[in-house]
């Protein structure tokens, strides 16, 4: 199969131009806005099928197209500096790709069912295909600088999003608070990018991994530390901000103010995972930046902290974006440990169950409608035995707890499972790793705890808000609300990401020998392979055969010597078998406390009122944030500098002069008035008015006396003046 | 023979004519009359002066910029005769001596 | 090639023939002047445009077929003369369009329209003359004839307190153009008094490096010195800190097309000043100077942006964003790099553009609410709700919001994103707190947007209506330049790359 | 020297060899003489030529005024009344030639000869072919402004002499709206001068070509205006319908020649058909291609090389067709002026002054600056070629 | 030969023509033998080889100002008897007497003073042979826009403002 520009950029520009269009005509025409949003991202979706097939196809863990073409050139005779774009694809992309145009399409289907009486129905989709095209355009970015600016691009959508119902006054604060936060990680990012483009010369991910490979990190110092850690670290803040992090995460509960479907697509499938992607993307440089154990740590205290938080919460949705922390943490943490395929691998199986978690909470919240304040109910406190009401989403959030807690069978078993089994290898390695393996196995336990509670809460028992009930209305299966949900849940059955539990050839599309085509495909880059690599030009013509590399067989120990591949599969088991001993635990737990209501949740609040309390208050992060650094630190220090500009520097030392100069003026305007105006001026007025009577009297009035002077003086002189002729 | 001295004459001739009109008519247009003529007269002259004299084209352009000037003139001029009419129902010289004394 | 001489001329003197042709239109014929005016803007505009496609880009420096050199005053060696380059042409096109949209948002005006728009006019002559003019002298008497109509414009259409600000801003320009005149004059001496002592073509190439100057007993070096005064003279433009603070006075009481100008235009004859002027005349010394140059840059970024935070005027607050922006431009004319140059110059023009739209926008506010308070001194909110009650005006604000933060794909990232290239590779700390600016820089904003825009529609608000198509058509050019240079910036970057690369090569020899 | 008739002629062989040869014969060089023997000629039959179109005119437009009334229209002398003018001609000579009593005689007697003689001078630089022009001015379109604007004076002075009523208000009606029609006119004419770069009505044409997008009127959207422009501009300098009014029968009788009978009246109704005709010749110059001929037929060159005959008959066959050329297309705007005439209903005397310089006159500046413009940033090429050709006008951009 | 014989009808033209413009009573007989001086001058001017001069001479006199004149006569009451305020004359057009006697002694003077320099100038003028004819436009042209623009530019200024000035004076007023 050959590419050609054609079958490639559409994937990016049909939401693109769908969004360009839209922006125009989406008040007037609103249902043929929301058509062609739907439209675009199926097609899209149409390509990056076609391109993940042909991957597929050559099944191979190097297979990649890369074109560049200039974007622009500063070049002036010996002084060089152009900037080029491209597109890179490799497995990992491919993969990325239909993950995300496929959750973008159902999440636009749904959209359609859930924003369909919205006030603003035409404009959410407006926004959801520039996020759509941002989003894959930072997939098939080759260098950090795109996937810079397509980053930023998603997060101005994620703000326009949260923001969406802009007349609330949370939603704005939301807003502001989710877009500051990602860009303080984003300056970090831009300062990484500078960082590496001083050493590289672009920021081109082969030319770095190619940089590396060649030692040109080796020694550079930047402000006093080793550059490549610097650049590792900035680009790791850009992922803190995203992918809401320790100690950025505090945007991504708020982001809950948008609407459901965007939160699915924005803050659970696919923006907050690209930060992941980015450092996945950089894995060679972190590990020469020496960064990766900060990074387990960052990610393991996310995974368990917000974890915790997650316990406590009664809002739906806010239980959620908890457990998405808290699963982005999970794959931070794999990055730390290396287990580069498994975060991978979690970070796909993540976007699909999430996006259905959340598609179903939208699904609840939506068929609850409380009469009183004729808002939607969100409250988990009054929900409680809606699986009779709504039995197909009951099905769907149900698979997908399955997978997020980790129940063998289902996808979210076996990425997270591959991730703790790797952190557990690395603290066999390096005590350092303890840790993180720990606060990883204890956030399983509480994720199966709390997503359980949150089931058991809403969907058993008995209805604890009868009257919302009664008003709730039976389900009926519809295309745009359930069959999304269903598909979705159907991709939570681990056997798509690991062929191993039922054997091959459950999926045509995947060629024979493909058990474990997850792991087989995507394997860390290694900068070896990237030495004497050179990227192709952009064109309209394919001209990839000739540079890619070589197939290469497949090769289930890619990378491993035999004895470290045994003693790898051991401790993978062990870790599976904590795996499931700790979601028995957790589900048991949960069903103790909310099903079976043997243990009173209340116990607990109050033995550990302490801790309750610091839960409810989010580990006071956005106390710290927001009453310590703004109000006391920046606000104040503003206005301190507005005062001295204004009040002091411009007042007194510019100002001052003119009382100087106004002493000077007093002098030189007596010298003025006596001197100059009297004696000089008005003297010369008198002497003028002595002649005006002379002159009067020659005025006669008369043209033809005036001529015939006129004439004869010109005769005489000219007479008198051609005498000497 | 056609020479300088010819056109001389003949321009000095014209512009005797504009004078004698100018200074003899009490009419105003009149002695609008009699000034085309001695612009004529003055116009006549550069023209012979330059075919003459020198080939220079300066003469042409001068001459140009007279007859401009005629225009004008003739447009102001008539102009303010007609005003002057209107204010004073007589367009004599005479009429128009306001300014004396 | 064809020589297209007069067509400098015409782009200069076109608005002074609309400002004659103004005053000559009986002053009741108020829809004649505008019309006249918008006319003779958008004549002026086409012509840049017709300047632009004729202008050959591969060409570094002055192109010879626009130039035109005329004696003026013969005795001194003071020349009429004119010519374009990569530099000067976008801030060319930036001119000719804002004047003219600029016309088009001052149709509101009432109060004596016939000497606003010819003052307006003559503004646009004067401004077009720094921006052309490759005489010094010539170049010194446009930028204080500039002064002329902007101090009657600010004085007369002003704002509440708008003698004092019009006064000040005269006052605190015209020190920095004396500093200029001695500097002026000094350069005359020192090279000769011969027939290029204005020429800044012959003057540029660091003639004056070993010269010294005695002054009150010390020995200065010449250059070092006379950098120091055309800095001054240039940095009061810019501004630069410490001379910053006309700025927020003259910005918040200006009327809204003026503050348009102001920020647009006449802020970037500064930095124009330094590459035109101060660089290629001193370039040892600009060198020598480029850490301080980059230090002042950098306070102003942080210092205009933390003091941006803490308005309370919108106006104002945008006004000091102007600052901090401007300290970009500063920045990447300390870099002294080709990303970093390119990136300064590229930046006059965006914020030219973005800064442009941001007072439009404010003045169309104003227009509604005759008041500027994000918060009102008595501490109620000033607007609230403006999302709600004014969608397109909202959506328009939002693209020149972002674009004025430097949000990618919007046209501010890129040239901030080269002025950082650019001066990673010199003052790597520096670059560091720069970033500092860009996250204060977008924190203000979207607080005053929040403050503003977000939330329930407050009762004062409830009887604005939205933007009108007059407004919406002159907006849209901007929103479309804004944009279109934001994903593709190479028509304006192919412009400026051989002259300011020339101008590296020059510095790069010191 | 200026392009001639004589010039063209001494361009043949025989030309050349009867000089000699008259020369030898008479003892003295005549090339002179038989300049002005050929000028003399070409003059006489010039003229009586265009009093032979005037008194045609005056039989078209009967006949065509008669086609659109649904009418028979003159019938009676000579096959389809072809021979009705000369009837008129000999009614008009053997009329009485009655002068008022109380009218200026000098005057009265001089107008019409002022009228006539201003109109035949300008037949002089009337480009009728390439070769059969009496002479090309380098000032030709100056010239003929200049005298044509004797007819103003004419009808002011006729109708000021015949001391009547309304001859008077016809006369100052007809001078002043010929002196303000002027402006128009020759603004829009300057504005051909501007792209063709000459004042030679023979420059002119040979500027244009001979398929319509390469005539002037086509030549840009100014010009395609001031075609219009000029086109009233010439109805109203030669006082046609709808700006007959000097000479409105239902409001001043017969307007300047009310008293004026036998001859002087045929002389001024000679005077204005034939300058209708002259007038129309002049626009169709200007803006229609003039005497081109599509292909490049008319320099005769195609015969003399193509068709290989002899070099005297191949030129002069060119000069035919160029002749055909030209007056089939004056011919097409005489009739559209008559059928104007007859279609159209007169003007007010406040309305014609409000369209001249209210409408009109901006409108020719307009255009006058846009041709300016147009020359200044195309080029001079038509817009054609700026449309078709884009690319080749910008200099020095990539 | 031709431009002798154009010479010769043209002086008489213009002589003939001045001369009538003085004597004749009837001002408008006076403006049409103006324009047949006009005529003459014209004539004159070709002889002299500056055909756009006379080409500008016949649009510009025989096409504006005579039409002008005659136009002034007709509305200040023509060539009607007027007792003006002196009482003197009864026929505006015609100077009295005493007038008469001054302008003929004042020519007599002037001719006399004029003759004698312009006798004293020829008598050192040697004719030389003439240059060819050549057209005039061309250059008329260039030196209009190049040495002498400042001069054209501003005489259209003057054209400018004596329409505007004509127009603003003659303007009948209301009060």
């Amino acid at each position: 199969m050959d590419y050609t520009i054609s079958s490639i950029a559409p994937i990016v520009l049909l939401p693109f131009f769908a969004f360009a269009i839209n922006a125009f005509i989406v008040k007037r025409f609103t249902k043929l806005a929301v058509f062609i949003s739907c439209a675009a991202i199926l097609g899209s979706f149409g390509f990056a099928y076609n391109i993940f097939c042909d991957f597929m196809t050559v099944y191979s863990a190097d297979y990649h197209i890369h074109k560049t073409f200039n974007w622009f050139n500063l070049s002036h005779g010996n002084l060089n500096f152009k900037v080029d774009m491209g597109i890179y694809i490799d497995n990992m992309s491919a993969v990325m790709l239909l993950m995300v145009t496929g959750a973008a399409s159902l999440i636009h289907i749904f959209s359609t069912y859930y924003m369909k009486e919205d006030v603003r129905y035409g404009r959410f989709f407006v926004y959801l295909s520039l996020f759509t095209s941002a989003m894959l355009g930072l997939v098939l970015s080759d260098n950090l600088l795109s996937v810079f600016i397509f980053w930023e691009l998603m997060g101005f959508c994620s703000y326009s999003l949260i923001g969406f119902y802009y007349e609330k006054e949370g939603a704005g604060n939301a807003s502001i608070k989710a877009f500051m936060t990602t860009r303080v990680g984003d300056v970090f990012f831009l300062f990484g990018i500078l960082a590496i483009w001083s050493i590289v010369g672009n920021v081109t991910f082969v030319d770095i991994y190619k940089t590396i490979a060649a030692g040109g990190f080796d020694g550079a110092m930047a402000l006093g530390i080793p550059l490549a850690t610097v650049a590792a670290f900035s680009i790791f803040m850009g992922t803190v901000g995203k992918s809401a992090q320790v100690p950025l995460q505090v945007w991504l509960p708020d982001a809950m103010w948008g609407p459901t479907p965007c939160s699915a697509l924005i803050h659970a499938a696919t923006m907050v995972a690209a930060g992941v992607y980015l450092s996945l993307r950089c894995y060679p440089l972190m590990e020469v930046g020496n960064l990766t154990t900060a990074i387990a740590y960052i990610g393991g205290i996310t995974a368990f902290g917000a974890a915790t938080i997650a316990l406590v919460q009664t809002d739906i949705k806010a239980v959620l974006a908890y457990s998405t922390i808290s699963q982005l943490g999970y794959m931070v943490l794999g990055v730390g440990v290396g287990s580069y395929n498994a975060a991978f691998m979690h970070l796909i199986t993540h976007a699909v169950f999430k996006a259905c978690l959340f598609l179903s909470a939208g699904s609840v919240i939506h068929s609850l409608h409380d009469h009183h304040t004729h808002g939607h109910v969100q409250e988990m406190p009054r929900m409680g035995g809606l699986r009779k009401k709504m039995p197909y989403t009951f099905i769907a959030m149900l698979l997908c707890t399955f997978a997020i807690a980790g129940v063998p069978l289902f996808s979210g078993f076996v990425s997270k499972d591959r991730i703790l089994g790797d952190a557990l290898l690395a603290a066999g390695y390096s005590k350092s790793f303890i840790i993180p393996a720990a606060l990883g196995f204890g956030g399983a336990l509480l994720t199966a705890f709390y997503m359980f509670r949150m089931m058991f809460l809403t969907f058993f028992g008995e209805p604890r808000d009868k009257e919302l009930y009664d008003h709730t209305k039976e389900e009926k299966i519809s295309w745009n609300r359930n069959v999304p949900l269903l598909i979705l849940a159907v991709f939570t059955l681990g056997v798509f990401y690991s062929g191993s539990l039922t054997g091959q050839k459950i999926v045509k599309v995947f060629p024979k020998d493909s058990i474990e085509w997850f792991k087989t495909l995507i394997v860390e880059p290694k900068v070896e392979k990237f030495q004497n690599y050179q990227s192709e030009p952009f064109a309209w013509t394919d001209t990839r055969n000739k540079t890619r590399f070589e197939r290469t067989k497949y090769d289930p120990t890619y990378g491993l010597p035999q004895e470290e591949y045994d003693h790898v599969h051991h401790v993978h088991l062990i870790g599976a078998g904590m795996s499931v001993l700790i979601v028995i635990l957790g589900v048991g737990m949960a069903a103790m406390m909310y099903l079976l209501r043997l243990w009173n949740p209340g116990w607990w609040v109050n033995t550990f009122a302490r801790f309750y309390r610091a839960l409810q208050n989010k580990y006071y992060f956005d106390d710290m944030y927001v009453k310590g650094l703004i109000k006391k630190g920046l606000l104040p220090l503003n206005n301190l500098l507005a005062a001295i500009d204004m009040g002091i520097y411009d007042r007194y030392a510019i100002d001052g002069w003119q009382y100087v100069v106004r002493k000077i003026y007093l002098v030189s305007k007596w010298f003025d008035n006596i001197m100059v105006d009297t004696v000089a001026v008005d003297g010369t007025g008198a002497s003028v008015r002595l002649m005006n009577i002379v002159l009067r009297t020659l005025q006669s009035g008369r043209v033809q006396f005036y001529f015939i002077i006129i004439i004869f003086l010109l005769t005489f002189s000219s007479y008198i003046f051609n005498q000497n002729f | 023979m056609v020479t300088l001295g010819s056109y001389l004459f003949l321009s000095f001739a014209l512009f005797v004519a504009g004078l004698a009109v100018i200074i003899a008519r009490k009419n105003i247009i009149a002695m609008l009359l009699g000034i085309e003529l001695m612009l004529n007269a003055a116009a006549l002259n550069f023209v012979a002066y330059t075919r003459f004299v020198n080939s220079n084209i300066d003469g042409h352009i001068m001459a140009l910029f007279i007859i401009v000037i005629a225009a004008a003139e003739a447009a102001v001029g008539l102009a303010i005769v007609i005003r002057f009419f209107q204010l004073r129902e007589s367009i004599h010289i005479d009429d128009a001596a306001q300014l004396q004394n | 090639m064809q020589a297209h001489s007069n067509l400098l001329n015409w782009i200069l003197w076109m608005p002074m023939i609309g400002a004659i042709v103004t005053l000559l239109i009986p002053s009741k014929m108020e829809k004649g002047i505008r019309w006249w005016s918008l006319v003779n803007t958008l004549t002026t505009f086409i012509l840049t445009l017709v300047l632009y496609s004729k202008f050959d880009t591969t060409v570094p420096g002055m192109q010879e077929a626009f130039n035109v050199k005329i004696p003026w005053i013969a005795q001194f060696h003071i020349n009429y003369s004119l010519g374009i380059d990569g530099i000067s042409l976008p801030m060319i096109l930036l001119t000719g369009l804002l004047f003219f949209l600029c016309i088009m948002s001052s149709w509101t005006i009432t109060k004596q329209i016939k000497a606003y728009f010819s003052l307006f006019l003559f503004l646009q002559c004067s401004v077009f003359g720094v921006f052309l003019a490759l005489d010094f002298f010539l170049f010194y008497v446009f930028w204080e004839v500039m002064l002329i109509p902007m101090f009657f414009l600010i004085g007369i259409w002003g704002g509440e307190n708008k003698e004092y600000a019009a006064v000040k801003f005269f006052l605190y320009t015209f020190f920095g153009s004396i500093l200029m005149l001695i500097g002026m004059v000094a350069l005359y001496y020192a090279s000769g008094q011969g027939a290029d002592s204005f020429d800044i073509l012959a003057l540029s190439g660091g003639h004056f490096r070993n010269l010294n100057l005695e002054l009150f007993g010390t020995n200065f070096a010449f250059n070092k010195l006379l950098f120091i005064f055309l800095f001054i003279g240039f940095a009061i433009k810019v501004p630069v800190f410490p001379f910053h603070t006309w700025l927020p006075h003259a910005h918040v009481q200006a009327p809204t097309a003026i503050s348009v100008i102001l920020a647009g235009v006449l802020l970037k004859m500064g930095t124009y000043g330094f590459l035109r002027i101060a660089y290629p005349i001193f370039p040892e010394a600009s060198k020598y100077f480029s850490y301080s140059i980059a230090v002042l840059g950098i306070i102003n970024v942080i210092y205009g942006a933390f003091c941006a935070m803490a308005q309370n005027d919108v106006k104002k607050l945008v006004a000091y964003s102007s600052v901090s922006h401007m300290g970009f431009v500063m920045l990447g004319l300390a870099a002294m790099t080709v990303q970093g140059m390119n990136g300064a110059v590229l930046q006059m023009f965006n914020h030219g553009t973005s800064t442009a739209m941001m007072f439009l926008l404010i003045g169309i506010l104003y227009e509604r609410s005759h008041h500027r308070w994000i918060v009102k001194p008595d501490g109620t909110k000033g607007f609230g709700g403006l999302y709600t009650q004014l969608p397109k005006f909202s959506i328009i604000f939002i693209i020149a919001m972002f674009a004025s933060m430097g949000l990618p794909g919007l046209s501010g990232f890129i040239s901030e994103a080269l002025i950082f290239l650019g001066i990673y590779e010199r003052f790597t700390s520096i670059t560091a707190l720069g970033l500092i600016g860009l996250l204060i820089g977008a924190a203000y904003l979207l607080w005053m947007y929040k403050r503003m825009f977000f939330g329930d529609v407050i009762d004062e608000c409830k009887t604005y209506t939205d933007v009108n198509a007059r407004e919406i058509a002159y907006m849209t050019p901007l929103c479309i330049a804004v944009i279109v240079f934001g994903i593709y910036p190479s028509p304006i970057l192919n412009m400026m790359r051989a002259s300011v690369g020339k101008l590296v090569s020059l510095l790069a020899t010191f | 020297m200026n392009n001639t008739i004589v010039s063209y002629l001494s361009q043949f062989e025989g030309h050349q060899k009867f000089l000699a040869v008259a020369s030898e014969f008479l003892g003295f060089d005549v090339t002179a003489l038989v300049g002005f023997v050929i000028f003399f000629t070409a003059c006489f039959i010039l003229v009586n030529v265009a009093a032979a179109i005037g008194g045609l005119g005056t039989y078209a437009e009967r006949k065509i005024s008669a086609d659109i009334q649904m009418r028979q229209g003159p019938n009676r002398v000579g096959p389809y009344g072809l021979l009705q003018f000369l009837a008129d001609g000999v009614k008009m000579i053997l009329k009485e030639d009655v002068v008022p009593a109380q009218a200026d005689k000098f005057l009265f007697n001089i107008a019409p000869l002022l009228a006539l003689s201003g109109v035949f001078a300008t037949l002089a630089v009337l480009p009728l072919s390439s070769g059969f022009i009496l002479t090309d001015l380098n000032i030709g379109i100056f010239y003929l402004l200049g005298v044509g604007s004797v007819v103003g004076v004419a009808i002011f002075v006729g109708g000021y002499a015949s001391n009547s009523k309304w001859s008077l208000l016809g006369g100052m009606r007809g001078a002043s709206q010929i002196i303000s029609y002027e402006v128009p006119v020759t603004m829009s004419i300057i504005s051909i001068v501007l792209l063709s770069g000459g004042m030679s009505l023979v420059t002119v044409t040979e500027s244009q070509g001979g398929l319509p997008h390469q005539w002037f009127i086509l030549h840009n959207p100014f010009t395609f205006i001031g075609f219009f422009v000029m086109f009233i501009g010439t109805l109203a300098e030669a006082n046609r319908a709808p700006f007959d009014l000097p000479e409105a029968e239902s409001e001043l009788v017969s307007g300047y020649h009310t008293e004026y009978t036998g001859m002087k009246f045929a002389f001024f109704a000679l005077a204005e058909y034939a300058e209708v005709f002259v007038l129309c010749g002049i626009v169709s110059a200007l803006y229609l291609g003039g005497y081109k001929v599509p292909m490049d037929l008319g320099n005769g060159v195609f015969f003399v090389e193509n068709l290989g005959l002899p070099a005297v008959i191949g030129k002069n066959i060119g000069q035919l067709l160029q002749l055909g050329a030209f007056f089939t297309k004056t011919f097409l705007l005489y009739y559209v002026v008559i059928w104007i005439r007859w279609t159209l209903p007169r003007m007010r005397v406040d309305d014609l002054m409000t369209l001249c310089w209210k409408y009109l006159t901006p409108i020719s500046l307009f255009n006058l600056i846009g041709c300016a413009i147009w020359v200044y940033f195309f080029e001079n090429q038509s817009m054609w070629s700026v449309i078709f050709k884009a690319g080749a006008a910008g200099a020095g951009h990539h | 030969m031709f431009e002798n014989i154009l010479f010769f009808i043209s002086s008489f033209l213009v002589l003939g023509g001045a001369t009538m413009v003085v004597l004749s009573k009837n001002l408008m007989h006076a403006c049409i033998f103006l324009l047949f001086t006009l005529f003459g001058v014209a004539g004159l001017y070709l002889t002299l080889g500056a055909d756009f001069l006379a080409a500008a001479q016949l649009v510009v006199y025989a096409g504006g100002v005579v039409i002008l004149m005659l136009f002034g006569i007709m509305l200040t009451g023509g060539t009607e008897n007027k007792e003006n305020r002196f009482g003197i004359e009864k026929i505006p057009g015609m100077g009295s007497v005493k007038t008469y006697i001054v302008a003929g002694v004042s020519i007599l003077f002037i001719a006399t003073v004029v003759l004698k320099i312009i006798a004293n100038y020829m008598r050192h003028y040697q004719q030389t042979d003439l240059p060819e004819y050549m057209t005039t436009v061309e250059r008329i042209g260039h030196s209009l826009l190049t040495d002498h623009i400042l001069a054209f530019e501003i005489s259209s200024i003057l054209l400018l403002g004596a329409l505007i000035g004509a127009a603003m004076i003659a303007r009948p007023r209301k009060s």
